[in-house]
């Protein structure tokens, strides 16, 4: 290679200087904003920045296929599966900023600074006299262009990892159907009869289902529990999960106008669990 | 300005995503940040590939992205079916596997 | 075979040149196993659910007995200098040989107990892993027979990977190996029958740190790329031995590529997610992973560092010392002070991970045939300790705690025996393979010079056997505990899987000559 | 797989290797049918003793180096060879052996077994235990020494662990610990031995005789590395003083019967090892380092005469004694001349009846009293006349009385030793005062005045109320006492099958303290040889000169 055409190599043209430093520093920017925002959501969305940056880069860096499958299966795909699971598992489920280990984040910053030092400084140091060869070459983006070139790479040197690359996806995809498939057509489901058959039989704690909540009272919120006949409260008709809120209230407020304690008959179905303060 | 920018550009994020790996909490924002580190490889590779007027570095930056899909496949499953579980995400609570 | 198919798709293309279908002789074992395990994917597609499990066990021991018998073929008239294959991308030499001999016979034994279904009725995976746990559904089918057959593909992809990854004769290939043996068990950790939530807990924490570790290891390959011009092992030597590029991207590119081998090793401090992983996976799963990982990922290892880096050995070998010593002191030390005998095995493949690097550091003949060895008589004495862990059991699957164990000589002296042999074994007593792995690998250490190390290897040891006694003094000379676990008696499958390991380790331990020269065949294809 | 077999004894070799193994193995399988399992072993180990005796007979004192040796090919590849072969030093330490095992299995027979535990098992590791050792004294290829040294702790592991007292386990690991951390730096030094013989032969080889051609050409600083490492591993066994905390407590954890074994064979390996490894392939070395050992060795042998005479415990006791006796044994060992080496050997030997009889005694006073207490003991000789006696003697011997076997070795160690280590001789004949101390006071508190001590007496007799001992004469079995004044327990004297047991090392005591010569004939020769080998000399005003090819 002439001397002439070093000097050109050595520097971008002005256009490209541009596009990287306008896209460059957003890239960045995506970077630490992904580590810094709380919520998850957030932080999906400026690694899409990030990643979107990248693909012009690369466009410009004579890498135009890669640069659209960045855009298209990189961001477009793989990120939106991010997104996706982030709406799955609740856009809302921002990250506790308690530390779980005592200065962990400062260690880690420290050591992450450490880390960019040494390899910014490694890289620098080490290119900075070396020769670009551009890819103009035959083999490279000229002759059939970028992507002939890439697709020849491909089937021939590269043929044995890309056929690798088979078993990996089918990994996925199975290891998907694994984790993800319910097979709702199991044998040894019960039918409705076999089931009333069952509860009368006693396989179950009662024969009759559980009474609803708000049958006999003022609202039909889950959380204000059924009255028996006689006035009390029947235990069974109680959730579990928000019980200590609304049925609490309910009993005291009855109490107050009662001036008594419930106490349920001799008609009362339930079987004498109180429920009371 | 010389090619060696793009270099050092990814080697910054490079290390964003190493130090995010080791803050963050929560397993999907993790996974991410393990996808920046992917992404800042590929541009060293892009690069690369350029100063070295060989293609090569290309095809190995497609395959690094034909990796990291697979990847991604297994890992949010396995991520989902913990989360379904646990309703949480964050690498803290699950600790059931004591030193 | 597809490889067919997309070369004939490929030859129309009038400018490309020719291109020769490519010899495939040598790599057969590969090309079986991986096929078998696409055959075995198409099983679950289209077998009836009861049909699955046989079809899928006889289909995976005929794969791995398959590929054994046709690299028992190839070796018969293998080119003793080794060859390439694949366009270049694989090194089918000595080395290669005696590894993917090692692998095929130590996932036999793994497969036969993924296989088992007597110990654990229905087997130790989880019938419907999409279940969530807890739930109505799961606790039915707790008792359900079934199982995800699943596993069983993808056991032979992780056996494919591990065989390319010890193979590769380029940085790409070795990761896309990397990441075909690891993404099948980060799957598989996560369906254990029971502890469901301990499986899963151990699945994300492989998945995150080894996807962390394998980023590390792409980010070394780019640097490489970089300095060399190529991925290629032994263009990266070349260039080692002379090019105008500074040598500091060959550094930093080598240090990041080697933390992402020494991981997938679980060496030294990039240990961490060894024992959490090892306790949480189901049992048969944590054989396949401690035996055939450690296999393939030192494979790789003495792959690069003899091929590849040779020519710097210099400057990076002062470093490994270190992480060597480290691996050693942490595997012993912490190992003492475990209750789970799980993670006190996990600990000690730390420790055994830090013997391995002692003889992979030493660049001679001797230290690359000691080191095969060793890899041989560790991967099948671990393989029968996690066979007679998956054994002793209480109400709620394995008792893996250590008290649990107390007095287990009284209840079954033959399994507390078994576990003993093995327990002396890892700690090296002479007439176990362990004495026989120790002995060469450090006789080569200390042939290279390494005396020092060689001495710190040999006390890390004598602290390591503290926490082997511990166990042996629990089962023989402690009181059982009135509720405690009781052996089950094991079904045909991990009989037979315990009986070979336990033989081999045996016969490795009386009369290893045979093995000895096996692993001495040869050296690496291009050095 | 060429076996090439040399000597004319080499199947007496095999047979005493194999026989013990076969016995373990007849006698696990008998291990349901207590008693017949029993009668197997002591079979098995007399028959044993017979090979021994034909082993004897046949060794030529004036012979080749190793006799009755024979060696075939383990792993080529390394050059390793399974070859055994006896000098007269291993020859005396084997027939020790088969000496005391069937006297070890007859002092067990009555033995109470820990709940669970048959006697099958307990006398199978005891066989097994006895090839083991009997192979590491014949080895002749140093890994096969290596090897069998460290799996001859396995067994003992489990006689200490399974069948020992309160604080087994503990002493079971502690026993094997010391000894495996020993064995592996060892295991460096064997490795760079072969490594060293690998660089100069140009194929290496863990033959012993061609070791010690080798590696004692070594420049002294490699010695000196490679001395270190095959001292630790003897001085952890042959426990000199800074290496010994492991015996007391496994002595005095382990059943009486595996004691003697512990006491009398297995801790020999290390003043073994010092005879066969350390002088004739390290003489640079053991030179330099012998002003070093021999603090070591005398340090051994007054503080253990000082513990000893501050034991409260009897099992202990024996354990100090011993540490005292194997500062001995070093001390003649490096004092490097023919005369002491001798007396090291032979006291090796001496060392081994005197006091495994003193264990079995002690052993069977504990039997009798059940506390290993000496205070709980006092006055027993009115109640045991013939035990007493049998504890006078063995101490006797102990304490190396002239005319007792243990006197000559003890003689000739301080004799010889005397011209070249004078300060250190000295220091160490005070041993043998404090050896006369402890032992007549043990004697003289468990055994004389009045019947006291809770092992005995129920309640404190008055002081001045008459005990009865008319009745205890000699043949005695049961002491029997009116009621009001029988405040001590039932105690027996020894019955036949235990007399039976001490005759035979009655008679050794008596029979080599008398007439040495038969040992020290077939040993002579050997220690001659090693002072060759480490190019030793004798002092000047030596008896006779030795004669080196």
């Amino acid at each position: 290679m002439s001397a002439t055409l070093l000097a050109v190599q050595q520097t971008v043209s002005t256009g490209e200087a541009i596009t990287f430093w306008v896209l460059g520093p957003l890239a960045l920017a995506g970077g630490l904003g992904m580590i810094f925002a709380r919520n998850a959501v957030h932080s999906a969305l400026f690694l899409v920045l990030t990643m979107l940056s990248l693909g012009a880069l690369y466009m410009v860096q004579q890498a135009p296929f890669l640069g659209f499958v960045q855009i298209i299966v990189y961001t477009g795909a793989i990120m939106m599966l991010f997104l996706f699971v982030l709406m799955l598992v609740g856009r809302d489920s921002s990250d506790s900023v308690v530390e779980v280990l005592r200065g962990q984040r400062l260690w880690a910053g420290v050591l992450g600074v450490g880390l960019a030092v040494l390899i910014v400084a490694a890289i620098a140091r080490s290119l900075n006299e070396v020769t670009i060869m551009g890819l103009t070459g035959e083999q490279a983006n000229g002759g059939d262009g970028n992507v002939a070139n890439i697709g020849r790479l491909i089937f021939t040197d590269y043929l044995f990892p890309f056929e690798l690359t088979s078993a990996l996806l089918i990994t996925a995809a199975v290891g998907a159907m694994i984790l993800g498939y319910v097979d709702r057509h199991q044998k040894g489901r019960k039918t409705q009869k076999e089931l009333v058959e069952a509860r009368f039989r006693g396989e179950h704690d009662r024969p009759s289902p559980l009474p609803g909540p708000g049958v006999f009272a003022t609202a039909n919120s889950v959380a204000t529990p059924a009255l028996l006949p006689d006035g009390s409260v029947a235990p069974e008709s109680l959730s579990r999960l928000i019980e200590a809120t609304a049925s609490q209230k309910l009993e005291r407020d009855r109490k107050a106008v009662a001036g008594t304690l419930p106490e349920p008959d001799a008609r009362a179905l339930a079987p004498g669990k109180e429920d009371g303060s | 300005m010389t090619p060696t920018y793009y270099l050092l550009l990814s080697a910054l994020l490079f290390t964003i995503g190493a130090v995010g790996v080791l803050v963050r909490r929560n397993a999907i924002v993790v996974f991410m940040c393990i996808e920046l580190m992917l992404n800042a490889v590929n541009l060293t590779l892009v690069t690369f590939a350029r100063i070295n007027g060989d293609l090569s570095g290309q095809v190995m930056a497609f395959f690094v992205m034909v990796v990291a899909a697979a990847e991604v496949v297994v890992g949010l499953a396995i991520i989902m079916s913990i989360f379904r579980t646990r309703r949480t995400a964050s690498v803290d609570d699950s600790n059931l596997l004591k030193y | 075979m597809s490889t067919v198919l997309l070369l004939a798709q490929d030859q129309p293309l009038p400018p490309t040149p020719k291109v020769e279908a490519p010899p495939l002789t040598a790599i057969w074992p590969i090309l079986i196993v991986l096929g078998a395990a696409c055959v075995g994917v198409l099983f679950e597609a289209f077998l009836p659910r009861h049909q699955r499990w046989p079809a899928q066990v006889v289909l995976t021991l005929l794969a791995v007995v398959g590929a054994g018998l046709q690299l028992a073929f190839y070796l018969t008239d293998a080119p003793a200098a080794g060859e390439l294959a694949m366009f270049g991308t694989l090194a089918v030499d000595r080395p290669a040989l005696f590894l993917w001999g090692t692998l095929l016979a130590l996932s036999f034994g793994a497969v036969l107990l993924i296989a088992d279904r007597s110990v654990e009725p229905g087997g130790a995976f989880v019938a419907t892993a999409a279940i969530r746990p807890g739930t109505l559904q799961d606790r039915a089918q707790v008792t359900a027979t079934g199982m995800q057959t699943e596993v069983f593909p993808l056991t032979l992809f992780a056996l494919g990977g591990m065989m390319i990854f010890c193979s590769a004769n380029d940085l790409l290939t070795m990761f896309i190996a990397l990441e075909v043996l690891s993404l099948p068990l980060y799957l598989m950790c996560g369906l254990a029958r029971r502890r469901r939530l301990l499986s899963q807990e151990a699945a994300v924490k492989y998945f995150l740190l080894g996807a962390f570790a394998s980023a590390f290891f792409l980010y070394g390959l780019a640097l490489l790329y970089g300095y060399a011009g190529s991925v290629r092992l032994s263009d990266i030597a070349a260039a080692a031995a002379g090019t105008d590029r500074s040598d500091t991207l060959l550094f930093a590119g080598m240090a990041l590529l080697i933390v992402g081998l020494l991981f997938k090793a679980s060496v030294g401090p990039f240990h961490t997610w060894t024992p959490d992983v090892y306790q949480g996976a189901p049992t048969p799963v944590t054989a396949f992973m401690a035996a055939c990982t450690k296999v393939a990922a030192f494979g790789g290892i003495l792959r690069v560092l003899q091929v590849a880096f040779e020519a710097t050995s210099w400057e990076w070998r002062s470093v490994l010392w270190g992480v060597a010593i480290v691996s050693m002191i942490i595997g012993a030390v912490l190992g003492l002070t475990q209750t789970d005998v799980k993670r006190m095995i996990a600990y000690s493949s730390v420790a055994h991970a830090g013997f391995l690097l002692v003889g992979a550091i030493a660049l001679t003949e001797k230290g690359l045939s000691a080191t095969l060895f060793y890899l041989l008589t560790y991967g099948f004495t671990t393989l029968a300790a996690f066979g007679v862990i998956s054994l002793v059991r209480d109400s709620s699957g394995e008792a893996t705690h250590l008290s649990q164990w107390a007095g287990l000589a009284k209840r079954s002296p033959l399994v507390a025996g078994v576990f003993t042999f093995i327990l002396l074994a890892l700690a090296g007593i002479p007439l176990t393979s362990g004495f026989v792995g120790k002995f060469v690998v450090f006789e080569a250490a200390l042939a290279d010079g390494m005396a020092p190390l060689v001495v710190i290897a040999l006390v890390a040891s004598a602290v390591a056997a503290f926490f082997y006694l511990r166990v042996i003094v629990l089962m023989y000379f402690s009181e059982p505990a009135a509720d405690g676990p009781t052996v089950t008696v094991p079904g045909a499958f991990t009989t037979a899987a315990i009986t070979l390991s336990v033989v081999v380790t045996l016969l490795l331990g009386i009369a290893p000559a045979f093995a000895l020269d096996w692993a001495a065949g040869g050296v690496f294809a291009i050095r | 797989m060429s076996p090439t077999v040399s000597g004319d004894g080499s199947w007496v070799m095999a047979v005493l290797l194999l026989l013990p193994l076969v016995g373990a193995g007849v006698v696990m399988a008998l291990r349901k049918n207590d008693r017949l399992a029993k009668q197997a072993a002591l079979v098995f180990s007399i028959g044993e003793l017979a090979m021994a005796a034909c082993a004897w007979g046949k060794f030529e004192a004036s012979g080749a180096r190793l006799q009755q040796s024979f060696s075939f090919d383990w792993i080529p590849s390394f050059g390793v060879h399974i070859s055994f072969g006896v000098d007269g030093i291993a020859l005396v330490m084997i027939a020790t052996i088969a000496v005391l095992t069937p006297i070890v299995i007859g002092a067990g027979w009555a033995d109470k077994l820990p709940e669970g535990r048959t006697a099958g098992g307990f006398f199978a590791l005891i066989l097994l235990e006895q090839a083991l050792t009997i192979g590491v004294f014949a080895a002749t290829d140093v890994f096969l020494f290596y090897v069998l040294f460290e799996i001859m702790l396995i067994p003992m592991y489990f006689l200490i662990g399974s069948y020992g007292g309160a604080r087994r386990q503990y002493a079971a690991v502690k026993f094997f610990l010391y000894s495996f951390l020993g064995g592996l730096i060892m295991l460096a030094s064997v490795i760079a031995c072969y490594v060293m013989a690998g660089d100069e032969l140009g194929k290496g080889t863990f033959d012993w005789q061609t070791l010690v051609g080798v590696v004692s050409d070594a420049p002294l600083s490699t010695q000196i590395w490679l001395f270190l490492g095959f001292f630790a591993a003897f001085a952890f066994k042959a426990p000199l003083v800074p290496f010994h905390t492991w015996l007391p407590d496994a002595t005095a954890e382990a059943p009486i019967v595996v004691g003697v074994l512990l006491v009398g064979v297995l801790d020999k390996v290390g003043t073994f090892g010092f005879l066969r490894y350390l002088l004739p392939m390290f003489p640079d070395a053991s030179k330099e380092l012998a002003p070093y050992v021999l603090v070591l060795a005398v340090a051994g042998i007054i503080y253990g005469a000082m513990l000893a005479s501050g034991q409260t415990d009897m099992k202990r006791f024996v354990a100090y004694v011993s540490i005292a006796h194997f500062g001995f044994i070093a001390l003649g060992i490096f004092a490097f001349s023919s005369q002491a080496m001798a007396g090291s050997v032979t006291y090796m030997l001496n060392h081994s009846i005197a006091t495994g009889m003193l264990i079995l005694v002690i052993g069977m006073v504990i039997s009798r009293g059940g506390s290993t207490r000496i205070a709980d003991y006092g006055g027993m000789s009115k109640l045991t006349p013939v035990l007493a006696g049998m504890l006078l003697i063995a101490g006797l011997s102990t304490l190396s009385l002239p005319g007792t076997n243990s006197f000559i070795s003890e003689f000739l160690v301080l004799i010889g030793s005397f011209p070249n280590q004078p300060v250190f001789t000295i220091i160490a004949t005070t041993g043998m005062v404090l050896a006369a101390i402890y032992v007549l006071w043990l004697y003289q508190r468990i055994m004389t005045g009045p019947l006291r001590g809770n092992a005995l007496v129920t309640q404190e007799p008055p002081i001045d109320a008459p005990v009865d001992a008319t009745s205890g004469g000699p043949g005695a079995v049961k002491v029997k006492l009116e009621p009001e004044v029988s405040a001590h327990k039932a105690i027996f004297d020894l019955n036949g099958r235990e007399k039976l047991v001490l005759a035979p090392l009655l008679l050794l005591i008596i029979g080599l303290g008398v007439y040495p010569k038969p040992v020290l004939d077939v040993v002579t020769p050997t220690v001659d040889a090693t002072m060759c080998e480490a190019a030793l000399v004798d002092p000047v005003p030596a008896e006779r000169q030795l004669q080196c090819q």
